[in-house]
């Protein structure tokens, strides 16, 4: 728990500067999402990283993804994804039912329309580690009720 | 089959690591978008200020510390405590200055800047500037108006890491705190 | 003790190569790109063979007349190689993993610096020492 | 022979590679003139295959002379043996000395002259046996007869004869032989050769025992030659007696004896060849027990112990030719094995061991090149030329053969001899050898796929074909590695190739490769150093202008020559001197990055093209010409730049330029797509060369895409350091291939003007105003508009739309009406229209109103006649103007459930506006069915009435309904029909009919019609007159009884209590005298009938038409106002 706090300042601060960068229109808010999950990618390749240096090669994708339900969102988030499914056609729907980034944004409708912004960082994170894991995809997050979150998986063969 | 056999995976750690490992994802956008090293610095110290003036509630929430009698007390609060329950580390404070107004924090190991090297075009920047803003902003919660800088860095070369604190004035309970 | 150090990238390519100045470098980076090959066949065994085939060492690729060349690959597909003069028998195979420890530790860390580019060549003056470390060390 | 010796000390002899088998001689066989023979000997050879026994067999002459046996010495005191083992060894026992001599001859048992030829026989085996004089060879006969024999021991005669015929010839019974020469030839042969093969064995056992036992006088010290050469010999025959596993070990006995060897100058050189043989002979074993491991094992040690052992230094060149040549016999043990069954795997397949041959025998190449000094005369005598004829010992110099003393030999010959070596090396073939060599290993490599590997190896063939100067397949090799190297992004390793391209292509002047390597060299994968890339760019410029470049370094001076002749003369060549080159799959030295900079222009924009160049090299490059070419090639000369005059345009290394060009798209293009299919640019001139350099599409190269990755995701700072923005601008710029062409986008207004929702069957007016903001005349425009297509089907046949002028829109008006003519619009001229829709169903519609017209621009000062059009929709919801109540009363407004025949009752109808806009009723009525009218004339009573939204009209008519002659018991009322329109539209806008059909009543007729006159109210203490009718319906008479209720309200008059009798269709009258006693609203006396003749009809029914209760006033006094202002 220790250094939760810095990190979820360090987040919102992250949010704040990169929207006051420019309240623009639609264009300029899709460039900040992009912006975020770019950084979230780039800090998930660091972190996956170092979570596999002591781990064995992994079997497939699915292996793959169950590494990122359990051990990679432990370390992140302290907790395991709560519901992994998938179509056996490369999508895999990862549900989060208490997501932390969204636990200081109190429910309620009004946020439900900023949530693109708490999530873009995550989307990137997962991106990233799953990139370095030799797995391509697209990731995108939606939320039903705060604090829960589902985040879709799409995996682009090459 | 269960990897979490042959997987060793302290959160706490990762955690620290995912926070150096975000810091350095911000730094890195900020010399993108700022022309120069200053800037980045401002914004770094900036950003920190932000932090400490929500940071201190909970650092008062769950260190049950009250109000510190001098700025000794402070200097070791923060270095024994504040820096141990948000950044694992104890630097230590030396340097008093006659006044007793001026203390450095030394640092032997800063975890932001565990996996950092310089490149070379960034002679001037500060990369870990945010905590200087955090002291900062949190102090001035608790209504102590102090100057941080760095004076050492080793990602520059140093031997240790440097942070200078000096003490400005009390801040009047009235006057509105901050200028965010 | 190593003559050759190299990291090659997921798609093949070399982020560093470093081998003793004494030697006709050219050489080395054909036996490390020739190496390759064997490393795609071990890693492509993966899954497919019983047995523990998912470590992440390697061990010996191919033994030349004058060299043993050793691969590693981390789960970034992320490929070591470490070439070793074959006249050098004092060597263990455990000395050999522990190189590979030190260097994927060291590489780690070179992805964690927020100014490395991933994919770009390794420019990092850590790298350097641990590889240089490995180079000159007797073992 | 001589040469084999000289030659090649390192080749392996055949009599060690072959297989060995039992060699037995056979003699007395006449195969050329005696058909029999002919056909025994056939039936020997003919088809040997694994079924058959191992054994050689050889017809020799009766009396040939087998080699001399030397007599065996008793003690080896005082012998120094002179070398290991004898070159003529091996051979001699394949293929000298038999194991067996079988002796072929012609009796039959009962033959006449059996005596005279049974002692013929004898000397026959006679004369062998003395040319065998002191060896083990057994002797055998077998007898060729031509009866068939009779079951053994049925023959007396036979048996006694076999038995003389052996004394004579001093024969075992086991060495003689019958043969019947019958018809089962081959059978007798099989069973013949098999009893051979048993003796032949004994006879190598013998032999094998007969070597060992020379063991006990060998001693240590001068004898280890002799160690050797002995476990050789037994492995040797344990060989040919069939004993691998026993010839294997006794080869690695003589394996390790030989290593034990004190090594020096003069022996090396036969120490190694020997190990080589056992070596050979061991691992052939190995592969052959299928125990490959075994085999490499062995092979691994093998080369471990000689390949430090060099002997002369002037000779090192003969050590790798050695190690080269162990390395390529052992490859193709391995290979046979594998053909036989063996299964290899990627890290351990011949490949490699080829491979290694091929890498030894670089070396040795090198090492002649160092050693052997050209231009030396061949001494003479030949050194190489052992007078003594052939060579006694393997691996033994041939002008000091014996010399096994340590003590240097005779220098001088010591020294002719090695120059002879020398020389001879030099008219070796080394690079055919080392060819030969890499193609075996790339074959196995491809085998076993390591591809990687396979381009390695075919980078060293390329090396050796230019070595070989064979340029055209060292290019041919070189090129197809290269794209490899290219791909996977070695660029050191590509470099390294295309330096040696450059110099074939150099050498033998072949301008374009010349072109294309110096490009990439100069390109910025090439690792090159500076001043050698500016180097390059120099001759590259001086190839442009048409001159002879400077040679490459590290070329052999002996080929310059010839090559600057060569350049020389395709200088001079006149025609030529243009050439194309696709660079895109390349890493060239000029960058080329294209893009059309919007992804789709209006027509009447220019459209607009920029080409980026940036150059890596040093020095700046200067081009003439820059080209792009288009899908549609008319827009092409659009797009050149050409140097004017003589200044050039040219890039500064590093700096990115960028060519910008515009043009203006033809009308037809319009929702067409257009698309770069290439850049050219042109370096040189039309009175040089002129070389252009070729990019499909719109450029980049074979590394831009994973810059530009790498780009994207790169943390470095734009605008911080020039050198490096532009670096990273460059890398993340995006091609734009291709452009949509669209139309013009269209400068008038159109709006629309209506007041939805629109109300179901009204004519609906949608104003439509076009206003032009044209500067110049929008000519021929067209208006379509109604139902947008592509909505529900069925909207179609319940929307009707017309145009102002038209006058009735009724259900055959269209729903859409396509492409009106509204001429004309000058700048800034307004048109007004109004669409008029009936929408005969509810819910909503989209209409579409699309303007369309053209008009003539200018573009870049082209004239250009643009098409426009504009498109408005609107979606109108649909609703029912008012709704329609309708409910029956009886005339004392009580509601009615069915009517009584021809009683007067009340038709109610209710109108309740649901438009949001008032309605205007201009006039109602009712088209009555059976009913009629109880009031003269029906008129409307909501003439022009306005009903305001949720305001409901209500009128009212009193209808009655006659007696029908059918009977049944429900009847149509009628129609309603209400005529009405929107208040706000104008007078003259036609009126819109509403019919509503009106609900069926259930009809009844009753038996008794009671009603009543009294008047409107009564007044307290005043008589109140009430006169009763009662009409009788029935056809019957009719009695009735009637009582009248007293009651505390009224006082009255008249008959308590009547009964009276009415005829049928009468009426009869009663009068009362009511005398109301209190005021307010007071029930009348009941008033109670009943008919006895039909009980049926209660007293209710009949009292329904009869008023209940009645208005008292009160009385007009002043008191009593107040009591009732009290009460």
């Amino acid at each position: 728990m220790a250094d939760e706090a810095p990190f979820q300042l360090l987040h919102y601060e992250l949010l704040q500067y990169i929207y006051k960068a420019a309240d623009g229109g639609d264009a300029e808010q899709g460039r900040n999402v992009t912006k975020l999950e770019s950084m979230g990618f780039r800090v998930g390749q660091g972190l996956l990283e170092r979570l596999t240096k002591d781990t064995a090669r992994f079997k497939d994708e699915l292996d793959v993804m169950k590494f990122i339900c359990k051990d990679f969102w432990t370390c992140v988030f302290k907790k395991q994804i709560d519901n992994l499914r998938t179509n056996h056609q490369g999508i895999y729907v990862l549900q989060d039912n208490a997501f932390r980034l969204l636990a200081q944004l109190s429910a309620g409708k009004q946020y439900l329309e900023l949530s693109p912004k708490y999530l873009a960082f995550t989307c990137g994170l997962v991106r990233g580690a799953l990139c370095g894991l030799g797995v391509k995809s697209i990731v995108t997050a939606e939320v039903s009720v705060m604090p829960a979150c589902k985040f879709q998986v799409m995996i682009q063969k090459m | 089959m269960s990897r979490q056999s042959n997987r060793t995976t302290d959160s706490k750690k990762m955690n620290s690591e995912l926070f150096t490992l975000t810091y350095g994802a911000l730094v890195t956008q900020l010399c993108k978008d700022y022309e120069n090293d200053e800037e980045v610095n401002k914004q770094l110290d900036k950003m920190g200020y932000n932090i400490g003036v929500r940071l201190i509630e909970d650092f008062l929430a769950r260190s049950n510390i009250g109000r510190c009698q001098d700025f000794r007390e402070t200097a070791d609060v923060i270095a024994k405590v504040a820096f141990k329950m948000y950044l694992g580390i104890t630097p230590s404070v030396t340097n008093w200055s006659p006044a007793g107004d001026e203390f450095s924090l030394i640092l032997e190991n800063n975890p932001l800047v565990d996996f950092v090297e310089l490149p070379d075009n960034h002679s001037t920047l500060i990369y870990s500037n945010l905590l200087c803003g955090v002291l900062r902003g949190a102090l001035e919660m608790v209504q102590m108006a102090v100057d941080v800088r760095f004076v050492q860095d080793t990602l520059r070369g140093d031997n240790v890491t440097e942070i200078r604190m000096k003490f400005i004035k009390r801040i009047e309970e009235n006057l509105p705190a901050g200028d965010e | 003790m190593a003559v050759c150090i190299a990291v090659i990238a997921k798609e093949n390519y070399p982020l560093y190569i470093r081998s003793v100045p004494t030697q006709n470098e050219l050489k080395f980076h054909y036996t490390v790109h020739t190496s390759l090959d064997v490393v795609e066949e071990k890693i492509s065994a993966v899954g497919k063979s019983l047995g523990d085939q998912r470590e992440l060492y390697l061990g010996l690729l191919y033994p030349t007349e004058d060299y043993k060349v050793y691969g590693y690959v981390t789960n970034s597909k992320v490929k070591f190689v470490i070439v070793v003069d074959s006249s050098n028998t004092s060597l263990r195979d455990n000395e050999i993993r522990s190189m590979f420890r030190k260097l994927h530790n060291s590489f780690t860390d070179v992805m964690c610096n927020p100014f490395h580019n991933p994919g770009d060549p390794i420019q990092s003056k850590a790298f350097d020492g641990i590889v240089s470390g490995m180079m000159t060390q007797t073992g | 022979m001589q040469l084999r010796m000289a030659g090649s000390l390192s080749e392996l002899p055949p009599e060690l590679c072959c297989r060995p088998m039992a060699f037995v001689a056979l003699t007395g066989l006449d195969v050329l003139y005696n058909a029999v023979h002919r056909a025994i000997w056939d039936a020997f050879c003919a088809n040997r295959r694994a079924d058959r026994v191992p054994i050689s067999f050889k017809v020799l002459p009766g009396d040939h002379e087998y080699p001399k046996c030397r007599t065996k010495r008793t003690s080896y005191e005082w012998y120094i043996p002179k070398g290991i083992l004898k070159t003529g060894w091996m051979n001699k026992h394949l293929n000298l000395v038999p194991a067996l001599v079988v002796l072929f001859y012609e009796l039959d048992w009962d033959d006449p002259q059996w005596k005279e030829k049974q002692s013929e026989c004898a000397t026959k085996v006679e004369i062998v046996r003395t040319s065998l004089q002191g060896r083990n060879t057994k002797v055998a006969v077998v007898l060729i007869q031509k009866k068939t024999p009779l079951p053994p021991g049925e023959d007396l005669v036979a048996s006694e004869r076999a038995q003389a015929l052996c004394n004579a010839c001093e024969l075992s019974g086991k060495s003689l032989f019958v043969l019947p020469h019958t018809d089962h030839l081959v059978g007798y042969i099989i069973r013949l050769e098999n009893a051979f093969y048993e003796h032949a064995q004994t006879y190598y056992y013998t032999e094998i025992r007969r070597v060992k036992s020379h063991k006990e006088f060998l001693n240590k010290t001068t004898h280890q030659l002799l160690f050797v050469r002995h476990q050789f010999k037994t492995g040797f025959f344990s060989e040919l007696k069939q004993d691998s596993q026993n010839a294997l070990k006794y080869y690695k006995t003589a394996y390790s004896l030989i290593h034990e060897l004190r090594a020096h100058e003069t022996n090396i050189l036969e120490i190694k060849t020997i190990a080589g043989f056992i070596n050979y002979k061991i691992c052939r074993l190995c592969f052959q027990h299928n125990t490959p491991l075994d085999a490499i094992a062995q092979f691994r040690k093998h080369t471990d112990l000689c390949k430090k052992k060099i002997g002369n230094a002037e000779l090192a060149f003969e050590h790798t030719a050695w190690m080269s040549k162990q390395f390529q016999s052992f490859g193709e043990l391995f290979d046979e094995a594998i053909k036989l069954g063996l299964t290899a795997i990627q890290t351990q397949n011949p490949g490699f061991y080829y491979q290694q041959a091929a890498c030894y025998s670089q070396d040795r190449k090198h090492l002649a090149q160092q050693l052997c000094q050209p231009g030396m005369i061949y001494p003479s005598p030949d050194p190489l030329d052992p007078q003594t004829g052939g060579l006694d010992f393997y691996g033994q110099r041939p002008w000091r053969q014996g010399h096994q003393s340590i003590d240097p030999p005779n220098t001088e010959k010591e020294k002719t001899g090695i120059l002879a070596l020398q020389i001879k090396e030099r008219e070796v073939p080394h690079s055919e050898l080392i060819i030969a060599l890499l193609s075996n290993a790339v074959a196995q490599f491809k085998k076993y796929k390591c591809p990687r590997m396979k381009s390695h190896l075919m980078v060293q063939m390329g090396e050796e074909y230019y070595h070989a100067k064979d340029y055209t397949k060292a290019l041919k090799l070189l090129d197809y590695v290269m794209c490899d190297y290219r791909t996977e992004r070695w660029w050191g390793l590509l470099t390294a190739i295309l330096t040696t391209a450059l110099r074939c292509a150099y050498l033998m002047a072949s301008v374009k490769d010349y072109i294309i390597y110096c490009m990439e060299l100069l390109g910025r994968a090439s690792t090159l150093k500076e001043e050698q890339k500016s180097r390059i760019e120099k001759n590259l410029n001086k190839v442009i202008m048409n001159e002879v470049p400077d040679p490459e370094p590290q070329c052999d001076q002996s080929s310059l020559n010839a090559a600057r002749s060569l350049w020389s003369d395709c200088m001079a060549l006149a025609g030529l001197n243009e050439l194309t080159i696709e660079v895109q799959d390349y890493i060239p030295f000029i960058q080329c990055k294209a893009r059309f900079c919007s992804p789709s222009f209006h027509l009447d924009q220019p459209i607009q093209l920029q080409v980026f160049l940036r150059t890596n090299c040093p020095h700046s490059v200067s081009f003439n010409k820059l080209t792009v070419s288009l899908s549609n090639q008319e827009y092409n000369q659009w797009c050149v730049m050409e140097s004017s005059g003589q200044e050039t345009m040219n890039l500064l290394p590093g700096k990115t330029k960028c060519y910008n060009f515009t043009f203006v798209a033809k009308t037809e293009d319009v929702g067409k797509k257009i698309e770069m299919t290439g850049v050219e640019v042109m370096l040189g001139s039309d009175h040089s060369r002129c070389v252009y350099l070729g990019w499909r599409g719109a450029g980049g190269d074979a590394a831009s895409t994973h810059e530009a990755l790498q780009a994207s995701r790169s943390s470095r700072r734009c605008g911080r350091n020039v050198e490096m923005q532009q670096e990273l601008e460059w890398d993340s710029l995006t091609l734009q291939q291709s452009t949509m062409i669209i139309s013009r986008v269209p400068k008038i207004s159109v709006h629309l003007n209506h007041q939805p929702p629109a109300l179901n069957n009204e004519i609906y007016c949608i104003q439509l105003t076009v206003q032009s903001q044209e500067e110049g005349v929008a000519k021929d425009v067209k208006l379509t508009t109604g139902l947008k297509p592509g909505q529900d089907a069925n909207l179609g046949q319940t929307t009707h739309v017309i145009l102002d002028d038209a006058k009735v829109c009724d259900d055959t008006a269209p729903a859409l009406l396509p492409d009106i003519l509204l001429g004309d619009l000058k700048s800034g001229e307004k048109l007004e229209k109004c669409v008029y829709v009936r929408c005969v169903s509810t819910g909503p519609r989209v209409f579409l109103f699309h303007v369309a017209y053209s008009i003539e621009t200018t573009v870049e000062g082209r004239q250009i006649i643009c098409k426009c059009h504009k498109d408005e929709t609107v979606t109108v919801e649909t609703l029912v103007p008012f709704e329609v109540s309708v409910k029956f009363l009886s005339t004392k407004f009580e509601p009615l459930d069915q009517v009584a025949v021809d009683i007067p009752f009340l038709l109610m109808t209710d109108i309740l506006s649901s438009s949001p806009w008032p309605l205007l009723l201009v006039s109602s009525s009712l088209q009555l069915a059976t009913m009629v009218s109880n009031t003269p004339k029906l008129q409307s009573q909501l003439q022009e009435v306005v009903l305001q939204s949720d305001e409901c009209a209500s009128e009212c008519f009193c209808l009655r309904c006659p007696p029908l002659t059918n009977t049944n018991t429900t009847v149509a009322t009628g129609q309603y029909l209400i005529s009405w329109k929107r208040k706000s539209s104008s007078t003259d806008s036609p009126l819109i009919q509403t019919t509503v059909t009106l609900p069926h009543v259930i009809l009844e007729s009753v038996p008794l019609y009671i009603h009543a006159d009294l008047p409107s109210f009564g007044r307290v203490r005043e008589s109140l007159p009430v006169r009763y009718h009662i009409e009788n319906r029935t056809t019957l008479v009719q009695d009735v009884e009637m009582t009248v209720e007293p009651s505390d309200a009224f006082m009255f008059s008249g008959l308590k209590q009547v009964r009276l009798r009415i005829l049928p269709g009468s009426e009869q009258q009663m009068l009362y005298n009511y005398y109301p006693l209190m005021a307010g609203y007071q029930t009348l006396p009941q008033l109670n009938i009943s008919l006895p003749r039909c009980p049926t009809t209660s007293a209710h029914t009949l009292r329904r038409f009869l008023p209940q209760c009645i208005f008292v006033k009160p009385q007009g006094r002043r008191l009593d106002d107040a009591s009732i202002a009290a009460a």
